[in-house]
């Protein structure tokens, strides 16, 4: 195992603040001056994506960033820490809000939204949090960070004020705050039983076997995996998502593909990684649960995704499903493993902000939301539609594009584990992603259909961030180190989690 | 038996305490308003009284120093409960006051001190401020 | 004989003053008395200006404040390191005088009053001249009656001298509580028979104690307990106390004069006693409980901490059931006032450090968030609206920096950190866990979702909700007046929340008994 | 002083007490509210409370039953004293309160066992704080009434918050009336 250095620095804190500081400038330029006011939110993009960006060699080199803010309650510091995992969490988030702003332009303007000053300024908001969550040092910072995020998206999912959005962000709160009130309660109980002072995230887990009963931990366990297991959307907490997909569909994009469900998966690997650490999962035996919750989720979510005909609810079911990949390759507990799940955490990002964006741009030309209105559309708007055919063949793991390297590394994590019934779970479900997506792509490209005007691809605003984005799957599928150094990142987390024997 | 000879011993405390109920009945159970008032002067009445009940001393006298007693404080009733008391009886008489100025006034708007009549008439009064 | 202590007072005070003065360093030992002459001289000073001009009773009133803010804070610094300064009233030795102790709890929740008084205050000026007109006066001299009956009852260290200032308390409050709402006369007396019951049950007690003791000097009292743990007439004492202290504080089932109360009092009232009235009735439970009768005895060897408790967590249920039922916002209000108390209850009940925390710092939370609340209540209704929230659709847009407090308080009473409400709930959870109280624990953490409940219903109107037809809807953003104190409290929740840690280390830590050591903090 | 000789002020002062709750006109209850307050200062006089005594006698007795009667014949003389048209709620109410009456006079009684007894002269509450003063008092004020000495001087800061009740009182009065002054002036309230 390589030395870790720790130095102070306040880019980590820069990174959080600076979507902080966009809001009041934000606010202020307000619904008259709407050049400036997204003028804002692209600079603070730039910067944020930069700062993390800046972040990445020290981490390859085994140096760690910290930011100490003081105690925020007696023992316990409000504290940033940029370890390896919080890196690529920290990248995917941040690299994605700039091309998702830009594509937010596009959009609401496009599809003509109301308050975009709170819009953007939510959207900031949320950004911050993510970061946040992604660099929290320990589990007091996490939690305020982790409960900002789910506060800071309430506003986008109420956003059309319409009353399905109103029902949405019911659904919504009335499942992240009672997530958040377990994770509470996990926080509390984790503060009272360990030894450990600080709450600090240690690669293997600071939790120990002597500092209570099994049962109690047990417990403990599953209160942590309710708390982050909303968000991560692992069933039966799914159900928040899908009916989230009332927001625009940037926010959908962003939040319910990326920053916020990640945030849970996030979350569930630093609570398997960071806190109990594979030696006392193993000892307690929960991990088993934690993998088959996973596996039938992913299983589950991809039957129920073939039966939506509304695009995004499709989309938000396959985030369902894959989000559990992830959760399932942090319960197994094998180097490869937690290899793939975060290299899936990183990948899926991509493909799946790419269809977002593709559903989006189809909904801002067309204003049609439902699968089976969108026959011969492939035709209409080429890039789009190639790029929608990127994403979900890497989404099924064709070889040649990004999520085939993170679903192989799965799919050796399951035998690593000697647990080769998930890997019968695994290509069942690359099946049944092949199913729901293959007839998309097909009947948009080698259907017609006459009932269409011509609509053409949507702005440039918007097209080019899907390009792009689809163009990174793609070109990550063949060399995935390229950039952000995603093979190595994973590599090393795993490696600090696990520990390179086993 | 036990009980008997405690309730010898303290038969003024038990007065009191009976006195204690009767006020808190009135002011618990009576149904006009101004009842309530009258049993809220007996029930504090009441507690002045359980002072005084302890202030007194067989064979004391008033606490009012003189020669023939001199300095000896068993000859006199203790003065502390006394002196506490006089600011008691006052602020029961202050809360007295208040309590019938608002009693005016209710009458005045509802025109009755009724406890049922008065809840009626709340529940007809829909103005808002 | 009335007249010679006033007079004493206030050459005591010119003493001060000129002792101050002459040094330039305000001498320490007198605070305890100093703190209260701003508010002595009020009471008389106020209706005397007041009957000359009558807009002089306000300008009196916000002066006086002042200089008892900045008195109390004053009186907070000097005893951080954890000191106590005693003072003795006309220089007797306790306990045959009467003693004010300034230690760093009763200076604390004396900072808590003189803060809200003077932002209400700041508030009240325009408040005041439109719901209680012709009578400004009477209304602000009774207000810094009641400020000093609470500071009084907060100060002293005499248990007797404590209920003459309770009833200061308590005659103000119930003179304040009857103006408003028509239907405020009726509950302003149901108020005064259940105050009149808790004060004289308090009185009750004190008698008991004396008996027991001799003595009314709390120290003295608690020095000479010692060998009556056994005594009927001890517990019984204890019994008294808290059900008549539970009575003013509105600890459940004691709570049922509370909302009629605040329903219908003015608005000004209710943002001036919610706050801090049933707050000082907790601290002085504290008082009793950890330094007169001593929590080993008191909460768990006569079992008085289990049972509070959990009626405590009965309030905080029932309360934020009840509030999720209303459509008054102020009823609602009031309703979820029970239940905070209840939380302060549950810290005070559990006799564990930490929660003992909770519950101080909630005290100081819950009156920034709820004096927010009622504040922000009484702007949307003397801005032309209506206190039912099925008229507050659309409200964000029309009074957006109203509403900027009002949402801040409203997350910190649900608890999301940063803000403070998150905080003073996890230093009781983290005492509840500590103290293996795992099913209150539980109740105390899903509680947070009934708050949740009714907090998000308001916001979602207030924010994405259009106004239907013929809402009764305010003109438009209150005054600067008004709004000054609502932001500044509502912000004030939120940099309470970043700066516990150091609130908590730096001042309860020190109001904490004897004996009660926070883990982490030296 | 005779503490036996209280007995019967003791019993006049709860048959009183009883029948001023009773009787249905308010006017006659006034007058025995203000019997009562009578018999008690009776009753503190004899059990050696001079100061006390003359105290309630004017106060309870003079001023409560002055304001009682001003109040009646600013409202109504008869109260009915009706049994509740047994609504539940309010049958629920009265359960609870005869329960809680039950439970306050247990408790109190209970307490009795852990009481001085009555008049012994060596009881804590009759030594520790009360011989301070009963022989510090001459000396320290020249003044023979302990009690004034008492209130006066020893504990002058309760006599001061005394003196603020009375002045809320007056406020709080001032502040109710007037209100109700200007409201006939707009015209009577519905």
């Amino acid at each position: 195992m390589e030395t870790v250095t720790h130095f102070e620095s306040l880019r980590p804190l820069w990174a959080v603040l600076v979507s902080l500081l966009a809001i009041p400038l934000i606010l202020l330029s307000g619904e008259r001056r709407p050049n400036l006011r997204e003028s804002w939110t692209l600079l603070a993009a730039f910067v944020k994506a930069g700062l993390v960006w800046s972040l990445l060699p020290d981490v390859l080199d085994g140096r760690v960033a910290v930011t100490s803010l003081g105690t925020i309650v007696p023992g316990v510091e409000l504290a940033l820490r940029v370890d390896t995992l919080g890196l690529v969490f920290g990248l995917v988030a941040s690299t994605l809000w700039v091309l998702t702003s830009f594509y937010s332009i596009g959009y609401v303007r496009g599809a003509g939204e109301h308050k975009q000053t709170r819009y953007f300024a939510s959207f900031a908001l949320c950004l911050s949090s993510t970061i946040g969550i992604a660099f929290a040092a320990n589990l007091v910072t996490f939690l305020i960070f982790f409960e900002l995020l789910s506060l800071a998206t309430y506003p986008l999912v109420i956003h059309k004020e319409t009353p399905k959005a109103i029902d949405a962000a019911r659904k919504y709160l009335s499942y992240v705050l009672p997530a958040g009130l377990m994770l509470v309660l996990a926080i509390v109980m984790t503060a009272t039983i360990s030894s450990q002072q600080g709450l600090d995230f240690v690669p293997g887990g600071f939790l120990e076997r002597t500092d209570a009963s099994a049962p109690l931990l047990r417990w403990l366990f599953l209160f942590y995996i309710l708390g982050v297991g909303v968000k991560a959307g692992i069933m039966p907490l799914h159900s928040w998502l899908p009916a989230a997909m009332a927001a625009p569909t940037p926010v959908s994009a962003l939040l319910h593909a990326v920053a916020v469900v990640k945030a849970g998966v996030f979350g569930v690997l630093r609570v398997t990684g960071y806190v109990f650490g594979p030696e006392l999962l193993q000892e307690i035996g929960v991990w088993t649960a934690l993998a088959w919750a996973a596996g039938i989720t992913l299983t589950v979510a991809s039957l129920l995704a073939m039966r939506q005909d509304n695009l995004k609810r499709r989309l938000a079911y396959s985030t369902v499903g894959h989000l559990s990949y992830i959760v399932l390759g942090a319960a197994l507990l094998s180097l490869a493993s937690w290899k793939g799940a975060i290299l899936h955490l990183i990948f899926h990002a991509t493909m799946k902000i790419t269809l977002f964006f593709c559903a989006g741009a189809i909904y801002v030309r067309t204003h049609r939301e439902n699968i089976s209105e969108m026959v011969g559309i492939g035709r209409q708007m080429p890039v789009t539609m190639a790029a929608f055919a990127i994403g979900s063949l890497g989404l099924a793991g064709v070889p040649g594009i990004n999520g085939w390297i993170s679903k192989w590394n799965l799919a050796a994590g399951t035998l690593q584990a000697d647990e080769p019934v998930f890997l019968m779970l695994l290509v069942l479900s690359g099946v049944l992603n092949a199913a729901y997506f293959f007839p998309i792509v097909h009947q948009a490209f080698f259907r017609s259909s006459d009932e269409y005007p011509r609509f053409g691809e949507a702005s440039p605003l918007m097209v080019v961030p899907l390009a792009l984005t689809a163009v990174v799957s793609l070109v990550l599928g063949l060399v995935p180190n390229l950039g952000a150094h995603a093979w190595d990142l994973a590599s090393k987390a795993a490696v600090a989690v696990i520990g390179g024997g086993s | 038996m036990e009980w008997l000879h405690l309730l010898v011993r303290h038969w003024a405390y038990a007065l009191t305490v009976l006195l204690i109920l009767i006020g808190l009945h009135g002011m618990l159970l009576k149904r006009n308003l101004l009842k309530k008032l009258i049993g809220m002067n007996i029930f504090q009445g009441a507690i002045i009284l359980f002072f005084i009940v302890h202030a007194y001393k067989d064979g004391a006298s008033v606490p009012i120093w003189s020669k023939a007693l001199g300095e000896h404080a068993e000859r006199y009733m203790n003065p502390v409960p006394h002196g506490l008391m006089l600011t008691a009886i006052v602020v029961s008489v202050a809360t007295t006051g208040v309590a019938l100025a608002l009693l005016s006034l209710i009458h005045k708007r509802y025109g009755t001190l009724e406890e049922d009549e008065l809840l009626t008439a709340l529940r007809a009064d829909r103005e808002e401020v | 004989m009335t007249l010679e202590s006033p007079v004493q007072i206030a050459f005591l005070a010119a003493g001060g003053v000129a002792h101050e003065s002459a040094r330039l360093v305000p001498n320490a030992s007198d605070l305890p008395a100093l703190i209260l002459v701003p508010l002595i001289v009020g009471v008389f000073l106020v209706p005397l200006l007041g009957l000359l001009r009558r807009r002089l009773a306000y300008v009196t009133t916000l002066l006086i404040l002042a200089t008892y803010a900045a008195l109390a804070l004053t009186g907070l610094r000097t005893v951080l390191d954890g000191s106590a300064i005693h003072y003795r009233m006309a220089g007797w030795t306790p306990p045959l005088g009467i003693e004010l102790a300034l230690d760093p709890l009763s200076a604390f929740v004396m900072v808590t009053i003189a803060v809200i008084g003077l932002l209400v205050t700041i508030y009240a000026g325009a408040a005041v001249r439109r719901e209680t007109p012709e009578r400004e006066v009477a209304f602000f001299a009774l207000m810094v009656v009641m400020l000093l009956g609470l500071s009084g009852m907060v100060m002293t260290a005499d248990l007797f001298n404590l209920y003459v200032f309770f009833e200061v308390s308590s005659l103000s409050g119930y003179a304040l509580m009857a103006v408003g709402h028509r239907k405020a006369v009726v509950s302003a007396y149901r108020y005064l028979l259940l105050g009149t019951i808790g004060a004289s049950f308090y009185l009750l007690g004190v008698g008991f104690l004396y008996v027991l003791t001799g003595s009314l000097n709390m120290a003295d009292v608690a020095a000479r307990l010692g060998d009556l743990a056994g005594n009927p007439a001890l517990s019984v004492s204890l019994v008294f106390m808290v059900l008549g202290l539970g009575l003013k504080m509105a600890l459940f089932p004691l709570h049922i004069w509370l909302p009629d109360a605040y329903t219908y009092a003015s608005s000004t009232s209710t943002a001036i006693i919610a706050p801090v009235m049933t707050k000082v009735s907790a601290y002085v439970l504290i008082r009793m409980l950890y330094f007169v009768y001593g929590a080993d005895w008191s909460l768990s060897e006569l079992g008085v901490g289990p049972v509070v408790a959990w009626l405590a967590m009965g309030g905080v249920v029932w309360g934020s059931v009840m509030a999720l039922a209303q459509q008054d916002a102020k009823r609602m209000l009031a309703y979820s006032s029970v239940a905070q108390v209840g939380y302060i209850g549950l810290g005070l009940a559990t006799g564990h450090p930490l929660a003992l925390t909770g519950a101080i710092l909630h005290i100081l939370n819950h009156a920034m968030m709820k004096s927010t609340l009622f504040l922000v209540t009484g702007s949307v209704e003397l801005s032309g609206g209506s206190r039912r929230l099925g008229d507050w659709k659309g409200l964000g847009r029309r009074m957006p920096l109203t509403f900027v407090g009002f949402t801040l308080a409203a997350l910190a009473m649900v608890g999301i950190p940063p803000t403070s409400g998150f905080f003073s709930k996890w230093y009781l959870a983290l005492g509840l866990a500590d103290s293996g109280q795992w099913a209150l624990l539980v109740l105390l953490i899903l509680s947070g979702l009934l708050t949740a409940g009714y907090f998000f219903r308001v916001l979602e109107r207030v924010y994405a909700r259009e106004p239907r037809e013929g809402a009764v809807q305010p003109a438009g953003e209150a005054t600067a007046a008004m709004n000054l104190p609502v932001i500044a409290l509502g912000a004030g929740t939120l940099l309470l929340g970043l700066f516990n840690a150091w609130f908590v280390g730096r001042v309860i830590a020190q109001a904490l008994p004897a004996g009660l050591n926070l883990p982490g903090v030296s | 002083m005779n503490g036996d000789f209280s007995a019967v002020f003791f019993v006049l002062a709860i048959v009183a007490a009883l029948v001023s709750l009773k009787v249905r006109d308010l006017l006659a209850a006034a007058a025995l509210l203000s019997l009562f307050s009578f018999v008690v200062a009776l009753l503190y006089v004899s059990l050696g409370a001079v100061d006390v005594g003359f105290n309630e006698a004017v106060l309870g007795a003079g001023v409560t039953g002055i304001l009682l009667v001003i109040a009646i014949f600013n409202t109504c003389r008869r109260s009915q004293d009706r049994q509740h048209r047994g609504s539940r709620g309010s049958a629920l109410g009265r359960l609870v309160a005869m329960l809680g009456l039950v439970g306050v006079g247990a408790v109190l009684l209970w307490a009795m066992a852990g009481l001085p007894d009555f008049g012994d002269p060596v009881a804590p509450a009759a030594r520790h704080l009360s011989d301070r003063m009963i022989e510090g008092a001459y000396h320290d004020a020249h003044t023979p009434n302990i009690v004034t000495v008492m209130i006066a001087d020893y504990r002058s800061f309760d006599t001061l918050g005394e003196g603020i009740v009375v002045f809320t009182a007056g406020l709080a009065c001032f502040l109710l009336l007037r209100s109700e002054r200007r409201r006939d002036e707009d015209g009577p309230g519905t």
